[in-house]
């Protein structure tokens, strides 16, 4: 149960580290405070997933210890929320297709058998729930906004689709923690999503994308896209300078 | 109230002026400018220490430090709407940021280069930030008052976060002691130019200062609040274990006062008029976030149109 | 005197370390393998110089503890070589001036009178040569080819300007050095190269840069820009994720 | 030489074909489109390991690999010389290569995860190269045969390279012996699909593989070329200390050789067409470097007409 922890609270604190670049880069002010708020909710989302993995696989490893001491190979995200900071547009579209899912999955979780996990799900049905909205509210308003704005949008969903399927894939310990009782089976979450988002983009005036010629795979078997390790190099670096250091 | 000659009743009467009131057009100028300049500060300050988020050392430290970028967001926009209150716009304000009609705090042209600059910047820059703006709250303009109100809760909230910071390394390892000793030499004079330059004594009685104190947008001189800070500062510079790197520092019992070295005024005016190390950098990623971000208020204003248009529609 | 050889190293090092991230991303495959190749001869010079400084200061430093394990207050190179690659343009013009300031500095150091030093400028004069005509190739090439080129050199030119006169200053430790006969005072490097370097503009019929607003300043008392820290934490994060392993 | 006839003459006499000796069109075509792809495969092939370039964790390990990834352009160079020898140009074939005309090889579309993996191409895929490359050193046209022999004597030298990151890391930490088994366990299966699908048996009498042997452009099957590599393989992992990901693999004294498992054709063909991690990375990267490029090669052409016209003008 400790890898199911862990799936979750790396996707969590991953794409907290990427909405993170975008404060002092927002197109408006409103939105470094926006942005930052998801990426804060997500990151108190991970400190709570990575802490109880800690507790649950018995190596008495802190909250810290996953996130800066683990390796590349060692990470569970998914590939979506590892890529790189794209234009506004990209991130919107990453955020509906994220928050649409981490919606669903949190809404289940909260009758988890794992009393912490439903815990957190509790908490975390609320935030996701805003970063949906929000998402949802920007797609709109830029598929339905300017001829560049329905381009650009336009694009960002084609550019984030091959990262989609991913997030419902059943790996071995998903299945196990379904079965267990403590988590969800990731297949079962697609349709309600995809329905959302797809409702979505239509009011958006835009089209879901075809299905692309590949797609990610591998995430929580911790095999990752090129740009990973150089975010675990930039979050890490410092950490691992100061071997044993207090922060 | 509203009749022209009611402000300097208002003023003498230490009462606030507010928006609908009647003013001096030198009075509004001033505000937009200070105001402006102050907003500026907020946004432009959010990238010396934004720099640090990705590589935060804990993850305690990296939501704390989120959370504080983020508050700088928040206070740059209570200071952009007290601004609008005087009856200018935020785009225009930040247009004049962006081409450099209007300046931001100065200290920001300095670089963040090790992350117990964090630590630096909460203790030293908030820490003066604070000194400068708690008199701001009793300015005569009412808006700019309030905004500080929330503004400086808050930056004292930070001031001890960095403060908190450097305890911490000051207390670790001795690579963490010796970056939390860098970062306070290379902030402590640069800290204290943020009172801006000498205008004690005669220059205090004339010039800009005199006319902002007449009209209690000021309450002290730049020299008077410098000492302040220094006064507050010491001891807690004994506390966190860091030495001040200024020989000349020592407490004057006499004065009551500590006195303190010579301020490099040539590095101010330097850094002041653009060759700082980061001036450039901050402005071109500023003007970079505002230029890429163009497309997307562009469609929030059209789609915002849309709807109104459809929302006639419905009524019609 | 291992101050002086870390600068040099440093330099030669965060420079390599740039220009391999051309290898791939060339405009044609020459320059994949030109690019690649001035890259080796920096880092050449930067492993004998750094191991010559390890030497020198007498803490069993190896060539690889400096470069993997000092943290960027102890790095000594100028911002110039430090800044993220551009395009094709602002690398020969980058390349212009370095290379044209180390084949001076090389031409002085060969009479040095640390050996080990007269030693690795003897070869690096070779070097830095080539490295210096290509870059005077191409820039007289893009100065004197299309519109296009042309104006982008001139851009090129003015982005680079900040950084040049910091590669003159004379700092404390090449003071130090020049008096003790090892270094070469920085300073009277620049009228050479400035020559050199601005009848190769003329050439390529650009003109000159006017002085910049603001100039770089402190690289050598390890003070550096914004992307000094995350060129090493990718520089260094494998090396620091195994403390003590041998590659 | 020179007349239509002499071509099946020069075969069968195992003689080398030049450029300008005749030949069937569809020799021309095979080679043609042979030689691109390996010369695509050498450019591609940069990515992976270049990857790898700014990480490298010692400053040997990183000239080393600089080197070597240098080395790949140099290989990519001689290749389309070879095939601009046939009558074609070098953008014309890099064109095909971006609008996905031509393929590289399938390999370059798995990730390099970790610093390992940099050893196990070295060792893997660089091994396989060579096997399917030694028997192209007498391939029937000369300017690729004699590209070959210098292609294969550096590649050997890349391989015994990565073969010796990964006798370094098993000989290591738990952590680099971890990262070395783990890299062997995901490039070996990759490796053996270098090979292409069987071509064994019946299949070797037909089609495509028959008539590159008729021509003396193949001279083994994938099949036989895959044996080989087994068998070289095998003894080098245990000398390595690293357990290959296949139960089935054993030394059968009967046939004198390795038995292996069966190769999952259907990742092979799934990546082959465009469903791997990496196909439209690679892809984009390439074709990223091309247009941004773009402006620099033109220029050097504006440049070199200005010369000559200069020249002419100088001689007139």
């Amino acid at each position: 149960m400790a890898a199911y922890c862990l799936g979750l609270g790396d996707d969590a604190l991953v794409y907290a580290q990427r909405l993170g670049e975008w404060i002092s880069r927002a197109p408006q002010i409103e939105e470094d405070m926006a942005l930052g708020n998801v990426g804060l909710d997500l990151l108190g989302q991970a400190r709570a997933l990575l802490t109880h993995a800690g507790e649950l696989d018995g190596g008495g490893r802190s909250e810290d210890d996953l996130a800066y001491f683990r390796d590349e190979r060692e990470f569970r995200n998914v590939h979506l929320v590892e890529q790189p900071r794209g234009d506004f547009g990209f991130e919107m579209a990453r955020l509906l297709w994220f928050a649409s899912y981490q919606c669903e999955l949190y809404a289940r979780l909260t009758t988890s058998s794992d009393p912490v996990l439903a815990g957190v799900a509790e908490k975390a049905v609320k935030e996701t729930t805003y970063h949906r909205d929000h998402a949802e509210q920007w797609v709109v308003r830029l598929g339905d906004g300017t001829d560049e704005s329905h381009r650009r949008m336009q694009d960002a969903l084609v550019a984030v689709s091959p990262y989609v399927a991913e997030l419902f894939d059943d790996d071995d310990v998903s299945v196990a923690a379904a079965e267990a009782g403590v988590g969800v089976l990731p297949s079962t979450l697609r349709e309600p999503v995809l329905d959302r988002v797809t409702q979505v983009v239509e009011l958006a005036t835009l089209t879901m994308p075809e299905q692309s010629r590949w797609r990610s795979r591998g995430g929580r078997e911790g095999i990752h896209s090129q740009v990973m390790g150089y975010l675990l190099a930039e979050m890490q670096h410092i950490a691992r300078s100061h071997p044993g250091a207090t922060w | 109230r509203g009749a022209a000659g009611d402000f300097d009743a208002l003023i003498a009467a230490e009462q606030r002026i507010e928006p609908r009131d009647a003013m001096p057009q030198d009075y509004r100028q001033t505000l937009i400018r200070q105001i402006a300049q102050h907003a500026h500060s907020e946004i432009i300050g959010m990238q010396p220490e934004g720099n640090w988020i990705s590589r935060a050392p804990s993850l305690r430290r990296k939501a704390i430090l989120m959370a504080k970028v983020q508050d700088e967001a928040g206070h740059g926009l209570y200071l952009y709407s007290a601004a609008e209150t005087l009856g200018v716009d935020r785009s225009e304000l930040l247009d004049k940021l962006h081409t450099g009609k209007q300046k931001y705090s100065s200290i920001f042209n300095y670089p963040t280069v090790t992350w117990a600059d964090v630590g630096a910047i909460g203790w030293l820059v908030d820490g003066a930030a604070i000194m400068n703006q708690v008199p701001l709250c009793r300015c005569s303009y009412g808006p700019y008052a309030r905004a500080m109100i929330r503004v400086c809760k808050e930056e004292s909230f930070h001031q001890r976060q960095g403060f908190e910071i450097l305890w911490t390394l000051a207390r670790g390892t001795d690579a963490q002691r010796a970056m939390a000793q860098d970062a306070a030499d290379r902030w402590w004079w640069p800290a204290l130019m943020m009172f801006g330059p000498p205008d004690s004594g005669e220059a205090a009685t004339s010039g800009h200062t005199a006319q902002s104190m007449a009209w209690g947008i000021k309450r002290f001189s730049n020299d008077d609040l410098r000492q302040k800070f220094v006064d507050m500062t010491v001891p807690q510079a004994d506390k966190l274990g860091l030495v001040l790197p200024d020989p000349d520092l020592r407490w004057n019992e006499e004065r009551g006062h500590y006195d303190f070295g010579e301020i490099d005024w040539d590095e101010f005016w330097r850094v002041l008029k653009g060759d700082g190390a980061c001036n450039s950098q901050r402005m071109a990623h500023r003007v970079g976030a505002h230029e890429e971000g163009a497309w997307v208020r562009e469609a929030a204003t059209a789609y915002a149109g849309k709807q109104a248009e459809r929302a006639k529609g419905a009524v019609a």
